[in-house]
């Protein structure tokens, strides 16, 4: 398994708690598969703790994007949380650090959806 | 049968399942010639970009077509070719991944990473078909050898 | 460029500090269909004799002949061969590593370690030259796949 | 390296601690000139302790038996100690078993050397 995805919810936040690689294939297949999971039945308040995510290639973080836009076209928000170094470094290359909203610690970031 | 001595080929069906082998052997090669952990981990994502594109893009997952991978350990760099058998693309005709109107395109990032990630990466069509395309990565200085000429072959690969 | 879609192939010049290049693979490979740490652990060993042999008795370190290696993930069997390009020999001929009289010899252990950890390996003097040693592990019994024949191929290597 | 060897004396008994692989070139090297610095020492009431040993390939099993004789031929004594499960396998497969004098504990092993 490339990718571990644990889901936890606190209130109608859901937390999406990740740990491996989100890579072409079956990370990125996995990631899609977790948020349409969350949207079909009607959570669409997530963050995605990427603490534990090691590396991310390009599908990954296109695959990243496309969650983003899906959640945002079903009326919720989809915000990210626990960026490595690697992963920051990742962002900034794409240039996509400013279109995610991104958070340091889980409270802060489920504060933000109140 | 005829290749330098510091060259390493891997040949791969186009499968992503294979890509891991891909990369797992990049990483042997770059530790084994003393690249550092951060360089060691970019020059991973570039090769699988490549990889994922030979696959992907150029072989459209085309069982019978080949991804060749050439490995070469230059005494200044860590040049790494990857050829496919697809039909070729002209890369100066991309969208621009960084065009603020491309940033929530699904895709289009991987050439952008090889680039960022290696310090030369060039695409040529291959006379025989298919696109190759060539990085190189820079080795951080080596030690002179005390041993003279004669030593500096092995060191190439060893240091 | 034509290559079964279960097939990977590495080629390395003949040092013997690309060797683990090649076991490593073979820990991906094996890792990758499945086998479990012991069968892997031998196939390795195995692997490694017959790469070791080809670089210093078949291509007797010439750096400008390769070793050719390929893994044919079959739905029974793992099979991996190991070329080389150099005057070939003929193992019918060899001395017995387990004569009492051989007890004590500094060599000539290698092609009884292939033998012993792989189900088959077979020698053959390769039609353009050098000798080429095919070897099989098989694989534990599939799970029969529930999608019928066409999941098949795919299970050849991933399970 | 592959292979990390560590020296110690017990009286006139020398015990080499071994840790990692022997294999073809480095590892085998590194064993041959362990074993000739000690006989060059007149120290030749030798024991290996392979219990950190991972792997021997048939290069190792040689360079093994070579140590063994030339230490022999010194007048001396080369055996092994502390034997993983595989290298006991290896040893089986090459009928080396009853050639070398194997022991599981040092205690008896330097013992044997009265
Ligand atoms: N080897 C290739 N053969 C053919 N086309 C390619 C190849 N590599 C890249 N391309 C083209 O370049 C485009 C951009 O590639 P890339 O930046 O890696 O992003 P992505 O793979 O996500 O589309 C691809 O969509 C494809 O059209
Ligand atoms: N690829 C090869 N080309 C030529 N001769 C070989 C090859 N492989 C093995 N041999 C011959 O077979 C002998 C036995 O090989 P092996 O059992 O591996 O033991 P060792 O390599 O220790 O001699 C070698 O000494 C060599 O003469």
């Amino acid at each position: 398994m490339q990718l571990e995805i644990r889901e936890r919810a606190v209130g109608d936040v859901s937390i999406l708690e990740m740990t491996g690689k989100i890579t072409i294939g079956e990370g990125s297949v996995q990631l899609r598969d977790a948020v349409s999971k969350l949207l079909d039945a009607g959570r669409n308040r997530i963050i995605l703790n990427l603490g534990g995510v090691t590396y991310v290639d390009s599908s990954g973080i296109g695959e990243l994007v496309s969650r983003f836009t899906t959640t945002k076209n079903s009326g919720g928000k989809l915000k990210l949380l626990n960026l490595t170094k690697k992963i920051k470094d990742l962002l900034m290359i794409t240039k996509l650090l400013t279109v995610f909203e991104i958070y340091e610690d889980e409270q802060t970031a489920l504060e933000s959806f109140q | 049968m005829m290749l330098a001595e510091n060259v390493v080929e891997l040949t791969i069906a186009s499968q992503l399942e294979f890509i891991d082998l891909v990369t797992t052997l990049t990483d042997n090669v770059t530790r084994m010639i003393g690249f550092d952990e951060e360089s060691a981990y970019w020059v991973n994502m570039a090769v699988r970009e490549s990889v994922a594109n030979a696959v992907e893009h150029g072989n459209k997952y085309d069982p019978q077509k080949t991804v060749d991978i050439r490995f070469t350990i230059g005494v200044d760099a860590l040049r790494v070719t990857v050829r496919d058998h697809g039909e070729g693309f002209d890369p100066s005709t991309l969208p621009d991944p960084l065009d603020p109107n491309n940033l929530l395109n699904p895709a289009g990032r991987g050439i952008l990473y090889m680039r960022t990630f290696m310090d030369q990466v060039e695409y040529e069509r291959h006379p025989e078909g298919g696109m190759i395309v060539t990085m190189a990565k820079r080795r951080a200085p080596q030690p002179i050898s005390e041993s003279g000429e004669g030593a500096h072959k092995q060191d190439a690969v060893r240091n």
